[in-house]
């Protein structure tokens, strides 16, 4: 019914892989786009996030974000990786890797990714702050 | 609403799905997936009538987002015989 | 009257770096561009791009574009390097990495960056074929 | 149009500038670097004007792009005893 397509990780993104897998001869612009656990201002000290997932339908709703980009842009590469976990500071919960021969498909394709991924990806995350943890409110969610 | 596992259970012509729930509706439900018989010709607004009898569900938004089988679908969408549906919370990827 | 800013490199780009600078605990979305040393199908085989500037006043206008996103997008951090000299195919020529609390300022700034960049750095590029060397026809520069 | 460099040497009142050429014009000229006279009062399109008398400027677009001291210049824009003048070829960095 569904395959583990490896768009989740549980481990740090290997981001240099990312960008060798998106790599080509063909390549003029490639972008990379890395979405962070930021400390707010107004949240006090948050100091993990912890990413919970609905995993075989992030899994094939990732999927089906990558390929609705590779049908909008037919010379995109693309490669997507979304922790799962406790993620602290500092550190990428999600990257996204477009290359594509002329600049203006690789901007276009990265932002549909992280833009579609924000939307409808099925992942919840909690906040850790010095001592207790809260659910952060999300987007509605959907197709 | 829960009830022995195991299709057919429900009756002649009856279905039963799998409901699952994440994060926060999880947490307020104290668990994370639940079977139930419906009559057959089931949407999704039907499980979500359901739900809505639990006490949890007082936190539920009014038209919450629902997947079946993997997929989001409309409140409308029809139901088989052993399909898994998820109430979406609002997500918070990226 | 000027000062070598560093924003010309004769050097392979260390884009691990670039990241590392722009990183900061406010940061939520980073967007980094690559540039790449295309093989375009039309052109035979381009084995690497020369590329040559007005080096003093590539690192000026550089840093006046550098300024310029710096004053439209307050909160954003950003790194830039351009090559000089022998680009083998493959490698990045220019690198672009843009750092904000929010991703549509980084995405903003990126792409402000490049094209600005693009129109405005006097940099040439001269390719490398199989045993002959063009200019490549660039835009009209200018502010 | 080439001369003995210093200030002051284009007589009473005049200027001279350096002029700098690159990539496909320094190539077609044979060289990247030449000093001008002109008078008080010139601007960035007399340096042009004189550039296109040699025989390599057919090249030269109708507009070039042009920098006074690091930065790009408009054709009436005044120049100053000492300024470095630079005809930039069409650009192609990125």
């Amino acid at each position: 019914m569904w395959a583990m397509s490896g768009w989740l990780t549980d481990r740090p993104i290997d981001v240099a892989a990312l960008l060798a897998d998106v790599a080509s001869a063909g390549t003029g612009g490639t972008v990379l786009f890395l979405g962070t656990v930021r400390r707010s201002e107004d949240d006090g000290p948050v100091e993990s996030i912890e990413y919970s997932a609905y995993e075989e339908m992030a899994e094939a709703e990732l999927g089906r974000i990558v390929d609705e980009a590779r049908t909008q842009w037919p010379g995109a590469r693309i490669a997507l990786r979304h922790r799962t976990g406790l993620v602290p500071l500092g550190e990428p919960s999600v990257a996204i890797a477009a290359a594509a021969p002329h600049r203006a498909e690789a901007y276009a394709a990265s932002r549909f990714l992280i833009e579609e991924t924000k939307r409808r990806a099925p992942i919840w995350k909690k906040e850790r702050l010095a001592g207790e943890a809260r659910w952060v409110e999300g987007r509605p969610g959907g197709g | 609403m829960t009830g022995a596992a195991g299709r057919g259970a429900a009756g002649a012509g009856g279905i039963r799905v799998r409901i699952r729930l994440f994060a926060s509706y999880a947490e307020a439900a104290g668990r994370d997936a639940l079977e139930m018989a419906l009559p057959a010709g089931a949407v999704a607004a039907d499980v979500l009538a359901a739900v809505r009898r639990e006490p949890w569900a007082a936190r539920l938004p009014p038209s919450p987002a629902v997947a079946i089988n993997l997929r989001y679908a409309k409140p409308d969408a029809a139901l088989a015989d052993g399909d898994e549906v998820a109430i979406i919370p609002p997500v918070a990827g990226g």
